[in-house]
C-alpha cells in the first residue's frame, strides 16, 4: 500500500469516507454482542454483585481513554517531524472523542466508587491522573483552537500533546507506585483471575469502543479537511458534481 | 565589513539573564508583591476554614505548596508574554545566539525572581501554620528542588501560549495539570516528615524530576517559541 | 440467561441507580457526540457554499 | 563579499492569508550597496513579504538565497548578517533609552563601549533622555532608538517596515543619511515605505505589489 | 451640523454590556476556561493535602470559595486592562455618554462572564468534597451573592492598577484582601450549614454588602479610570 | 453656532514633564472652518498638548473654552462634540472591522445603520475585509476604520494625532478629502502631525512648539 497517496487530505477524505460505515457497524454487532454477554449472560459477582458490570463500560472507555491519547500524540510527533497536514487534521479529530471516553471513564468510576467505596470520588493517584488527562486533552483542543492561523494551533497542541505523555504510564502504573483506593490489573499476560464471559465481554467491548472511535474520528476529520481545504479546486468540484 | 557573528549560547544566556533581572530589579517591588500574593493566599485558608490548630498544622505543607504554585504561575507571563506583545520576542528569534541560550536563561531569572523568594519565606509561612523544625526544613527543601520544574514546565507552557486566545486562563489549564505530580511530591515530603515518615523517596524523585526536566524541558521551549512568532 | 426475569434485569440487584447512571451516560454521550459530528459536518458543507458565493460576488 | 551578483536572492515566493492570495511567484534580487524599496497600497502585502524574508513568517511557497548559500540550511548565519526593524519596537518600557539600546546591540552579538552608545544617542537627540523609562519618551523619539541601533549595528542586510513613521523633518533626514552610508559600505537594504526614500549616492529599485 | 449628543446612562451601560458580551462570546472556549480552572484550583488542594473524606468535607465549602475567588481574580484584567492597552479606556472617557454607566456595564458583564457560570457549577465542585443536599444549595447562593461583589470590588481594584508597574501581582495585593471578608461570610454560610447551624445571618451579611458595593463601587471606579487615563 | 468668534480658545496653557518644561503660556484659538496644525520636532510635546485639551492629560496651568463656555463646567457637552484619535487606536482585535466601526460609534452616541457603515467601509476599500478580524488588518487598513468613523461621526472638533501614519497615498488624499469636507461644514480640527496638509478649500494656520 502506498502511504503516501493516502497521506495527501484529498485523497484520504475519500478512504475515510468509505471506511467509517464499516467501522461504525462493526461497532454496533460488537457492542450488541458485549452488552448481551455482559448484561444477559455474565452471572454476578461474588463481592460486589450486580454493579460490577459497570465494568463492561468502565474499563473499555478507561483503556481507550489511555490508547487514544497515546495514538494523537504519535500523530502530533509526525505534525512536528514531517510538517504533515494529515496527521495534525488526524490528532484533532481523536481529541475530542478522547475526551468523551475518559468523562465516561471518569463518570462510569464514580457511580461505581458510590456503592463499593462508599463515595463517588477519592483523590487518589489513579483517579487523579485521570482527571488530569480529562484537562490534557482539553488543553489540547482548547490550544489548537486558539490561534487564528491553523497551523500555528497544529504545531502548538503537538508540543502540548508530546510533554503530556508523561502522564499515560502515570495513570497506567500508579494503582502499583502508590497504594491506592482503586484495584489494580486483573487482566495480564500472566493469565487472569476472572470469569472468562466477563473476560469476553470486556475485551468485545473494547473492540466496539475501538471501532466506535475510529469511526468517529474518521468521520470529524473529514469535516476538518472540509474546513480547512475550503478553498481547495478537489473540495470545490466536490459538491458542484 | 566585519565577519558576521554567529552569537553563542553562553551570550544569549547572559543576555537574556542580566535583562530580565534587570528589568526585575528595576521594580523590586513585584518580587515583593509575588511574596505578599503567596502571603495572602496562605492566609486565605485559615479564613475560609476556620483555624483549629491541629487542622492547620495537618494542611499546612499543602497549603504552602499550593500557594507557591499559584504564585510562580501568576509570575508567568513575565517570561515571554511581555515580550512577545512588544517585539522584543521577533528581535531574539533574529539574534544570531541559538535560541536555547537566551530561552534557559529567562527561565533561570524567572525562577530568581519568583521561585528562589518563594522557598526563602516558606518557612515563615510554615511556622504561622504551626509546623515545626524539621518539617518546615524539608518544606523547604521540597520548594528549593520543586519550584525550578515549576518554571521550566511554566516556561514551555508559556511558550505555547503566546498569541493564544484566552490569555491567564488557557494558560492556566495548560500548565497547571503538569504542575499536580510536583505539587504531591512536593507536599508529599513535607507531610511524610511531618508524620514522622522518611521524606527522602518524594525528594529523590523530585530531585531525579528536576534533572529529567532540565534537560528536556528547554529543547521543547525553543520549540514552542519557534511555533508562536511565526 | 443470568436473569430470572426482566424486573429483575432492570433492578440490577438494588444498584440499578448506579449502573443505568452509567450506561446512561454513555450512551447519552455518544449520542450527543453523533449529533455534534453530523452539526459539524452541515456547517463544513455550508461554509464551502457561502465561500463560493462570496466569491462569485468578488 | 560576493559583489556582482546578488546577495540576496528570492525566488517564486507566495504567501496567501485567508481566501486572498496576497503575492505569488514574486522573484527578486538585492545587490551590494543596493536598495529596494518595497511599495503597494495598505493591506497589499509588504509587512508579510519581509517577515517572510527574514523568517519569522513561514510563506507558502519559496526560496530564499543568502550569500549564495539557501537560507534554511544555515539560518543562523542569515540572522547574524540581517537587522530587522518591524512595526513593533521591540522596547522595554521600564528600561532606559541606554539601556534599550545597549541589551538590543548585545542580543544582536554587537561588541558596545558606553562612548560609542553615548555618541548615537546624540546623534538622534536622545542625549538628554538618555536615563528616561523609555515608556516616557514620545512616538518619534521611540524611534529614534531604533535609528541609534541601525548606526551601530554592523549587519549587512536592513529590512526596515515603515522606518520614517513618527519621524521629523530631521529624524527623516537622518536616517536617510544612515541609510546612504550603509549602502555605500556595501550594505543592502529591504525597506517597505510610504514615502520617497532617495539616499544621494545609493542605487535605489523598486518593487511593487500590487493591491 | 446637528445638536451634540450628551450620552445617556443607560446607553452607555447597554453599549458596554453589549461589547464585552460580544467579545466574549467570540471566544465562548474562555468561559469554558474560566471554569476548568476552577475545576483545577479546587482538585489542586485534596493533591496537596491529601483526600481523607471527613477533612475534605471540612475544608470544600473554603476551598470552593477560594478557587471561585482566584476564577474571578484572573479574569479581572478584561475589565479594563486590555482595553487600556489598546486606547479604547480613552475612547471611552471622552464619550459623550457619562462613565458610571458604561462602568458599570463593563462590571456586568464581567460577571455574568465568570461569577454566573462560577456559580452554576459550583455543585459540581462541591460533590467531589463530598458535600451533600442543603449545604451544596447554600454554597451555590452565597457564590450567587458573593461573586457579584467581587466583581464590584475586582473593578475598582482593576482600574486602580492600571497602567502601574508590576500588573497581575499589583493587582493581587489590591483585590485579594478586599475579597477576604466577602470569603469569610461566603465560606461561612456554607459550613454553617454544613455544622448544622442556621446560614441565614452569613447570607444576610453578604446580601447587605452586595448592596453596599452596588451602590458605592461603581462611584469609585469612575474615579480610578479617572486618574488611570491621566 | 458662533461664526465669527472663535470657537476653541486656549489661553495660556503650560505642561512639564519631569525636569522638562514642554510648553507654557501658550494661548491659541481655533475658528470654526479652520485647520491648526500643531507643529515642531520629535518630543517636543504635540501629543501631550493634544491630551491636554481633550481633558486627558492635566495641564499644569490654563484654561480652555468651548463655545464661550469653559471646559471644566460642563465637560460632558465638550466630550459630546469632539472626536478624539490619538496614537493608539482604540481597535478590538477580536471584533470585526465593521463591529469595530459600529461600536465606536456607538460609543459616541451616534446613531448608525448598516448601510451607512458598509459605505464607509467602502470608501475607505475595506468591503472585502469587513467581516476580518482587526488583528487580521495590516497597519494602513487599521487607520482606515479611524478615517471611516471620522466621516460618520457629526462632531464639531476634530483633534487628531498624526493621522496620516501608515497611509498609503491614495488613503492619505481621502484623509485630506474628509477634513476639507469637515471645515466646509464648519467644522473645527486640530490636528498634530509632521506631514503637510492642505485641504484644498479650508482656513489652516500653524502653531509652532519650540523643541
Ligand atoms: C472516577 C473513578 C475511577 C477512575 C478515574 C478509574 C480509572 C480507571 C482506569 C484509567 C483504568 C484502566 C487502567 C488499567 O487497566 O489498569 C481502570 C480500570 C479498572 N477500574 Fe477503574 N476507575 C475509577 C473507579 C473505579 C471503581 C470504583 C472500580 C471498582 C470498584 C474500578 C474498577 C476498575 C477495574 C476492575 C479496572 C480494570 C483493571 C484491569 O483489569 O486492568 N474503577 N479504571
Ligand atoms: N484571514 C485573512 N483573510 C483575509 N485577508 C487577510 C487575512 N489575514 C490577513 N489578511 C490580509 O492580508 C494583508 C496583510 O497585509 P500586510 O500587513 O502585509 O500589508 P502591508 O502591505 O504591510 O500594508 P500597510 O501598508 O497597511 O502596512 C491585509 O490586506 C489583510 O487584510
Ligand atoms: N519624566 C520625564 N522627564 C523628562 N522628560 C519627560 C518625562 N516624561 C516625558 N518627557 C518628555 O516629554 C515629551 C513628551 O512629548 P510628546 O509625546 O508630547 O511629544 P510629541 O511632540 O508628540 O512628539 P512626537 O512627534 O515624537 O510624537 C518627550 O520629549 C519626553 O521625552
Ligand atoms: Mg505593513
Ligand atoms: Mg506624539
Amino acid at each position: 500500500m502506498n502511504w503516501f497517496y493516502f497521506s495527501s487530505p484529498s485523497t484520504f477524505y475519500g478512504l475515510a469516507g468509505r471506511l467509517a460505515p464499516w467501522l461504525f457497524a462493526l461497532a454496533a454487532v460488537t457492542a450488541a454482542w458485549g452488552l448481551y454477554l455482559g448484561l444477559l449472560v455474565a452471572p454476578t459477582d461474588a463481592q460486589q454483585g450486580e454493579v460490577y458490570r459497570v465494568i463492561f463500560i468502565h474499563v473499555p472507555t478507561a483503556w481507550m481513554s489511555m490508547f487514544l491519547y497515546f495514538v494523537m500524540a504519535c500523530y502530533c510527533g509526525l505534525t512536528l517531524v514531517f510538517n504533515t497536514r494529515l496527521s495534525a487534521m488526524m490528532a484533532r479529530a481523536i481529541a475530542p472523542t478522547g475526551a468523551l471516553f475518559t468523562a465516561v471513564a471518569l463518570w462510569t468510576g464514580s457511580f461505581w466508587g458510590k456503592p463499593t467505596w462508599g463515595t463517588y470520588w477519592v483523590w487518589d493517584a489513579r483517579l487523579t491522573s485521570e482527571l488530569v488527562l480529562l484537562f490534557l486533552y482539553f488543553g489540547f483542543i482548547a490550544l489548537s483552537n486558539a490561534f487564528e492561523d491553523p497551523r500555528r494551533g497544529d504545531r502548538a497542541a503537538a508540543l502540548l500533546a508530546i510533554i503530556g505523555v508523561v502522564n499515560l504510564p502515570i495513570i497506567y502504573f500508579s494503582v502499583q507506585w502508590w497504594n491506592t483506593l482503586h484495584q489494580g490489573s486483573s487482566v495480564s499476560f500472566k493469565g487472569t483471575s476472572m470469569h472468562v464471559t466477563m473476560l469476553t465481554g470486556m475485551l468485545v467491548m473494547s473492540f466496539s469502543a475501538w471501532f466506535y472511535a475510529a469511526g468517529a474520528a474518521l468521520v470529524r476529520v473529514r469535516s476538518i479537511i472540509l474546513e480547512r481545504e475550503r478553498r481547495a479546486h478537489w473540495v470545490r468540484e466536490l459538491k458542484e458534481g | 565589513m566585519s565577519a558576521p557573528s554567529r552569537g553563542t549560547y553562553s551570550g544569549g544566556f547572559a543576555w537574556a539573564m542580566a535583562r530580565d533581572l534587570r528589568l526585575a530589579w528595576r521594580h523590586p517591588d513585584e518580587i515583593i508583591l509575588t511574596l505578599a500574593f503567596f502571603a495572602l493566599v496562605a492566609s486565605l485558608f485559615p479564613l475560609g476554614i476556620g483555624a483549629e490548630p491541629q487542622l492547620l498544622a495537618r494542611i499546612g505543607p499543602g497549603v504552602i505548596w499550593v500557594g507557591a504554585l499559584l504564585a510562580a504561575f501568576l509570575a508567568l507571563p513575565g517570561i515571554f508574554a511581555t515580550d512577545f506583545i512588544d517585539g522584543s520576542l521577533e528581535q531574539m528569534t533574529l539574534s544570531p545566539h541559538p535560541p536555547l541560550g537566551w530561552a534557559a536563561g529567562k527561565i533561570a531569572a524567572h525562577w530568581i525572581i519568583s521561585g528562589l523568594p518563594l522557598t526563602l519565606m516558606s518557612p515563615l509561612i510554615g511556622l504561622q501554620y504551626g509546623l515545626t523544625g524539621d518539617t518546615l526544613l524539608v518544606e523547604a527543601l521540597s520548594l528549593a528542588l520543586g519550584t525550578p520544574i515549576l518554571s521550566l514546565l511554566g516556561g514551555a507552557c508559556a511558550a505555547l501560549a503566546l498569541g493564544a486566545r484566552g490569555g491567564g486562563m488557557l494558560l492556566a489549564l495548560l500548565a497547571l495539570p503538569l504542575f499536580v505530580p510536583v505539587l504531591i511530591f512536593g507536599a508529599g515530603a513535607a507531610e511524610a516528615q511531618a508524620t514522622g515518615l522518611a521524606p527522602t523517596p518524594h525528594l529523590s524523585l523530585l530531585a531525579a524530576a528536576l534533572i529529567a526536566a532540565l534537560v528536556g524541558v528547554p529543547a521543547a521551549v525553543v520549540a514552542a517559541v519557534r511555533i508562536s512568532v511565526d | 440467561m443470568y436473569w430470572s426475569s426482566w424486573d429483575a434485569f432492570w433492578a440490577m440487584g438494588g444498584h440499578a441507580f448506579f449502573v443505568w447512571m452509567s450506561f446512561g451516560a454513555l450512551f447519552l454521550a455518544l449520542a450527543v457526540e453523533l449529533v455534534l459530528l453530523r452539526v459539524r459536518r452541515n456547517r463544513a458543507l455550508g461554509d464551502i457554499e457561502e465561500e463560493r458565493e462570496l466569491e462569485a460576488e468578488n | 563579499m560576493t559583489e556582482g551578483r546578488a546577495a540576496l536572492e528570492v525566488r517564486d515566493i507566495a504567501c496567501r492569508r485567508g481566501p486572498a492570495l496576497l503575492f505569488s511567484k514574486l522573484d527578486f534580487d538585492v545587490f551590494p550597496g543596493e536598495l529596494l524599496c518595497v511599495r503597494g497600497p495598505n493591506g497589499c502585502g509588504k509587512t508579510t513579504l519581509l517577515r517572510c524574508v527574514t523568517g519569522l513568517t513561514r510563506p507558502d511557497a519559496g526560496r530564499i538565497t543568502w550569500l549564495g548559500q539557501s537560507v534554511p540550511e544555515d539560518p543562523a548565519r542569515f540572522r547574524g548578517d540581517i537587522a530587522y526593524g518591524g512595526h513593533l519596537p521591540g522596547l522595554k518600557d521600564d528600561l532606559t533609552t541606554e539601556e534599550n539600546l545597549e541589551f538590543s546591540l548585545r542580543l544582536r552579538d554587537v561588541a558596545v563601549d558606553r562612548d560609542a552608545i553615548a555618541r548615537a544617542l546624540a546623534a538622534v537627540g536622545l542625549e538628554k533622555r538618555r536615563r528616561l523609562p523609555a515608556r516616557r519618551l514620545s512616538a518619534g523619539q521611540r524611534r529614534r532608538i531604533g535609528l541609534a541601533r541601525l548606526a551601530l549595528d554592523p549587519a549587512l542586510l536592513w529590512i526596515l517596515d515603515e522606518p520614517l513613521t513618527a519621524l521629523d523633518d530631521a529624524g527623516q533626514a537622518h536616517f536617510v543619511e544612515l541609510l546612504d552610508r550603509h549602502l555605500a559600505r556595501g550594505g543592502l537594504a529591504l525597506v517597505a515605505t510610504h514615502h520617497n526614500l532617495l539616499p544621494p549616492s545609493g542605487k535605489v529599485r523598486e518593487l511593487r505589489i500590487a493591491g
